[in-house]
């Protein structure tokens, strides 16, 4: 790889070279006026990527303030690693979400396998162990041999990574439209247990102290990774691969042992991984949230590539690498420790007080720049918002109704839509059984993992339906959240928190603004109302193509806790007799829904209504039920309503039902109306059920002859062999997969 | 028939953990005159005899043989090797 | 009784596999780092599963080259019981404690799920609490399961009664369904399932403990009663 | 400094899923001229000179590098080359 030719201070600045790195005039007339001086090739470099939207925030900063992030639970909330939450007996969990769309767009084997290595550093920087990966996957459609190259690699990427470090994968959701075509988008959730008392924070206190660089050597990858994630993609992207980083799975597994060792050392006082922006960030935040300065000799850093300049040094993206500041005297202590896992640690430079951030390369002040300009002090917009047209014409539509003749057939259909049919071609890949907690596996609701040692589980989940988003921002951000709870709720747990990954196209177009501020403001409302503050989170913007946004689509993840490992709840049904609920009304409700795909080949309308205070009694409701006993399955409703919900609990036991429904069999089988739950009830719970849950509507008997039948005004319209829906559910991800285009 | 030789290495600069686990490992068994190792891959293809094998041969590797992001390929065009 | 869990570089069902020993089977157990290789004073040797030195160049070969494999060479040739299980086989196999070799799944594809398995030898230390044919299930999770060895040495493997697991529904095209194997001695077995993953009910599986009982029970029977 | 260059192959007669893998994804784009594909590993070592280098090399591949169960090997020595 080239070497990255310096450029002189005068020469940036009359050719506006700032503006390849990212940097507006007016961003670079505000460095100048900071630095006192042009900023040098180096300088420029760093405050172009601390200043990027991947770093700074700089245009979603003024959102995420509306976001709640406080809870009686929440012992760190967004600013650290990851957000962090009480779950008792002096452990809490750690999750953040993270997003890694446009290097997977390039190379998306690598581009997902960095992905997983950079949020898991997130969560054992903070000193948890990592216990779960989660992931939120978006595509075209899987027609094209392009999605299909990019949907491969991007699965095959995040199972060797993560089958690699030995964290289980245990959840997830992929979704395809067309929206996504050109921008994939890769989202990637780690969780991790901590004993309170091992939290780590990402400082560097005590002028004097030592900072050690650990893990793997610096080498030209991904060199300005931040920035490009700032930017669309286009045809020119292209030209940018060599940016691309490369992991290596084998050496994050030994960093997490070490620095999980680590962390008991008396020696040490802060740890932070090295993310987007790699030394830069981590070096520059640490010293910014400790109130000090930083200075560092790069002479000092290894380097696996030889002539290695400043600028390079300090852009570089080469992953497993971790900073630490160290007690003085105590360096050996800790480099000791790296040693026995075969790992490099060496001392790089030291906490100063004049909260400067000073770097040396062979004997020269390569930089030497004020540190919270780089931190707590970049800029921040706030962009103009426009509401889009589309969305004034879609509110204004008449409420859309399917004709819908033969129900069965409809409901094949929907069963072999790619976003609805089963995942296991997916989650088969990944180990999700590893460290032996697993006790619900991905093909739920929610993955339940126990606590080990304790009578508890976590259960976690990833949610976004983003064509409700699409439609109608505010309502769509409300319902992400309540699905990721009705999903947790379903396992039988307390939703907790949650942690957003906030994926949009281009900020600078007001009609992208609006999309993501109101989806925050829903986003907002429904986490207050279910008290899952937002502990943590990760924001991607200009996620286009050819001029094209994706859809806006905020990823939920969600953690909840399962008081007793008896209120583990599956989703599917158990046994024959038992009784069959549909908690919740159903509306005639199909704009953004599966069937409006399936038959209008588009998404338009009104996006389903959704009532917080409905939504908050019905899962309280149910949540009580399960813990009282009286739950034998429950299963939340989403795309392809009831009668896709009915044949998804049919399919694990293969067992039938025989249900009655009256009224629009089109609206109550397919309608996508919110805030409902499938539960089954033995017969002799049937009356406490029913007592505890207002909304319930007795639908019919699990059976145990395999048919699933659907009878309404006295005829038969849905039977079917549960066999025969679940072969079509099952084989039409490998089908497609297998078809040439 | 022809028998096509492809060798796709990894570009220079592209980490390589195999090579040097590999690299590490010849070391540790005391061969440590051994100062870099980088792994790729070798693929043998036997090709029908025909029109722009060369030209075939390389729009293969090209599409999907290798990964042009990280990997730079050669190859060899052997001619009527029988099996 | 008292178990030894190698834990290499890379290994990361070591944890999962000193679990089993010490909370399910309830014995004594600890974990070895690869560098502290004292092994005299275990009764069996667990070589876990995992990506040893991430699987690069071929799963467990560089693994099976550490001088910890050679104090477990010394330790077989005592009798000492030694299970190694996904990468644990492939370090059998690469270190020649085992017979053949590990190509990867058919597929082409890591695979992680419940699968079924039959009891083919119930009479080795590590399966006499099994029926024999008895059918259980395990999970799998590996991306080179695929077992391949020569006619010759399937003949012998057969012929002497070493094929000890197969499965019921080859998942990975091993060669004859072939899922564990143990050497001519009978104590040294290689398992591509897992059966420290299934060891209570809530994981889905407790078939796996049988496995580690049969061990206990056996070395009880030829150390303890006979003391 | 020497360069060399080492070649891994399946046995004849191992299956090789990833070699046909390879063969049916390059006929599915219309390559149906290939008749078959074989998928190895390449590696480059840089050595220093000395002794014996080609009998070290030799010992390296049969005690790490290839499988023999399943593997064979080749391998040539270039002379004083610089990277
Ligand atoms: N990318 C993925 N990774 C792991 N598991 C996945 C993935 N996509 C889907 N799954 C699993 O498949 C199951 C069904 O997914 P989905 O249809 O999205 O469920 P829901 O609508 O209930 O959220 C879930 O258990 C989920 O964890
Ligand atoms: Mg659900």
């Amino acid at each position: 790889m080239l070497q990255t030719p310096e450029i002189s201070p005068e020469k940036i600045e009359t050719d506006a070279l700032y503006k390849d790195m990212g940097v507006t005039d007016e961003e670079y007339q505000l460095i100048k006026k900071i630095m006192g001086r042009r900023p040098n090739f180096t300088e420029t470099g760093i405050f172009s990527v601390m200043w990027s939207e991947h770093c700074s925030y700089k245009n979603s900063k003024p959102l995420l303030r509306k976001f709640p992030t406080k809870g009686e639970h929440v012992l760190q909330g967004p600013g650290e690693g990851a957000g962090i939450v009480d779950i008792g007996d002096g452990q809490a969990v750690v999750f953040k979400v993270e997003s890694h769309n446009h290097p997977s767009a390039v190379e998306p084997y690598q581009g997902a396998a960095t992905g997983v290595g950079g949020i898991i550093r997130d969560v054992f920087s903070m000193g948890a162990r990592p216990i779960a990966i989660l992931n939120s996957l978006r595509f075209g459609n899987l027609t094209s041999g392009r999605v299909k190259y990019l949907f491969e690699g991007v699965v095959d990427g995040i199972a060797g990574y993560g089958n690699c470090v030995g964290v289980p994968t245990v959840g997830g959701e992929v979704q395809f439209d067309n929206s996504y075509e050109g921008n994939p988008l890769v989202n990637a959730m780690c969780v991790g247990i901590i004993d309170q008392k091992d939290i780590q924070k990402g400082i560097a206190a005590g002028v004097g102290n030592t900072v050690i660089y650990a893990g793997a050597r610096t080498g030209r990858d991904g060199i300005h990774g931040a920035t490009f994630a700032s930017e669309d993609l286009s045809e020119e992207s292209e030209s940018k691969r060599p940016s691309v980083q490369v992991g290596d799975p084998f050496m994050e597994k030994l960093l997490i042992e070490a620095c999980l060792e680590v962390i008991h050392e008396d020696a040490l006082v802060g740890i932070q991984d090295m993310g987007a922006a790699g030394l830069t960030s981590s070096a520059s935040e640490m010293a910014s949230k400790a109130g000090t300065g930083m200075e560092m000799d790069l002479d000092l850093v290894p380097q696996r590539e030889l002539n290695m300049t400043p600028y390079e040094l300090m852009l570089s993206e080469s992953q497993e690498r971790m900073l630490l500041v160290v007690k003085q005297g105590q360096e050996q202590e800790i480099i000791d420790v790296f040693k026995k896992f075969g790992l490099e640690a060496v001392a790089v430079g030291r906490v100063t007080d004049d909260k400067r951030f000073r770097l040396l390369h062979k004997g020269e002040v390569a930089a030497d720049i004020p540190v919270d300009s780089l931190a707590e002090d970049a800029p921040v917009y706030h962009k103009p918002s426009k509401v889009p047209a589309y969305f004034e014409e879609f509110q204004q539509m008449e409420d859309y109704y399917p004709v819908v003749k033969n129900h069965s057939e409809v409901l094949k259909t929907l069963l072999q839509q790619p976003t609805i049919a089963s995942k296991e071609w997916v989650y088969d890949q990944y180990d999700s059984m590893v460290q032996t907690n697993t006790v619900i596996t991905p093909g739920s609701d929610a993955a339940v993992l126990r606590v080990r040692g304790t009578n508890k589980a976590l259960a976690m989940t990833t949610d976004c339906n983003s064509r409700y988003i699409y439609l109608d921002p505010a309502t769509g951000g409300k319902i992400a959240v309540a699905e990721a709870a009705r999903n947790i709720v379903c396992s039988g747990g307390k939703p907790l928190a949650l942690t957003d990954g906030l994926n949009f196209g281009n900020p600078e177009k007001p009609e992208n603004f609006w999309q993501m501020e109101k989806s925050v403001e829903g986003m907002s409302d429904a986490s207050l109302k279910l008290n899952t503050p937002v502990i943590s989170g990760n924001v991607s913007l200009y996620n286009e193509s050819n001029g094209q946004s994706i859809f806006p689509t905020p990823v939920v993840g969600m953690v909840g806790l399962i008081e007793s490992l008896d209120h583990i709840t599956p989703s599917f049904f158990q046994q024959a007799g038992d009784a069959i609920y549909l908690i919740g009304d159903t509306k005639a409700e199909f704009g953004g829904s599966e069937l409006q795909n399936v038959l209008e080949n588009k998404y338009f309308g009104k996006a389903p209504a959704i009532d917080l205070d409905i939504e908050e009694k019905r899962q309280n409701q149910l949540l009580k039920a399960i813990q009282s006993g009286v739950i034998a399955s429950a299963h939340d409703l989403a795309e392809g309503g009831l009668a896709v919900a009915l044949a998804e609990s049919l399919f694990d036991k293969e067992l039938g039902c025989e249900i009655k429904v009256d009224g629009d069999l089109t609206v109550k089988l397919f309608s996508e109306s919110q805030s409902r739950f499938l539960v089954s009830v033995k017969p002799e719970h049937q009356d406490a059920f029913e007592k505890l849950v207002e909304d319930a509507n007795y639908l019919g008997k699990v059976t145990d002859y395999t048919d699933i039948k659907v009878e309404s005004s006295g005829e038969l319209v849905v039977d079917e062999p549960v066999k025969n829906l679940k072969a079509l559910w099952k084989g039409a991800i490998p089908c497609l997969l297998k078809s040439k285009d | 028939m022809k028998k096509v030789k492809i060798y796709i290495t990894l570009k220079q600069g592209v980490l390589d953990p195999q090579g040097k686990a590999v690299q590490d490992s010849l070391q540790t068994l005391g061969y440590d005159g051994v100062k870099e190792a980088r792994v790729g891959k070798y693929m043998e293809l036997t090709v029908e005899d025909g029109e722009n094998v060369e030209k075939k041969v390389e729009d293969m590797c090209a599409k999907l043989l290798a990964n042009p992001v990280i990997e730079d390929y050669e190859y060899t065009i052997e001619e009527g090797v029988t099996q | 009784m008292k178990f030894a869990v190698i834990v290499f570089p890379g290994s990361n069902c070591d944890r999962d596999m000193y679990y089993a020993a010490k909370d399910a089977l309830g014995e004594e157990a600890e974990l070895v780092w690869y560098q502290d290789a004292d092994l005299a004073e275990y009764d069996a040797i667990l070589l876990p599963g995992g990506f040893s030195y991430g699987d690069y160049l071929r799963s467990g070969a560089i693994a099976s080259t550490s001088h910890v494999v050679a104090e477990i060479k010394k330790q077989a040739k005592k009798g000492v019981p030694i299970l190694g299980v996904c990468n644990g086989f492939q370090i059998l196999l690469e270190s020649g404690l085992l017979p053949g070799a590990m190509l990867r799944n058919q597929k082409l594809k890591f695979m992680c799920h419940y699968q079924e398995l039959i009891v083919e030898n119930n009479k080795t230390m590590f399966t006499t609490a099994y029926q024999d044919k008895e059918s259980i299930s395990l999970p799998i999770a590996h991306g080179e399961g695929n077992y391949y060895c020569d006619q010759e040495t399937l003949k012998e493997l057969q012929a002497n009664n070493q094929i000890v697991f197969t499965y019921a529904d080859n998942p990975n095209g091993s060669i004859s369904d072939i899922a564990g194997i143990i050497n001519k001695e009978g104590n040294v077995l290689g398992m591509m399932p897992h059966p420290e993953r299934a060891v209570e009910d809530i994981l889905g599986s407790a078939d796996g403990l049988k496995l580690f009982q049969s061990v206990l029970n056996n070395w009880r029977e030829a150390y303890v009663t006979n003391a």
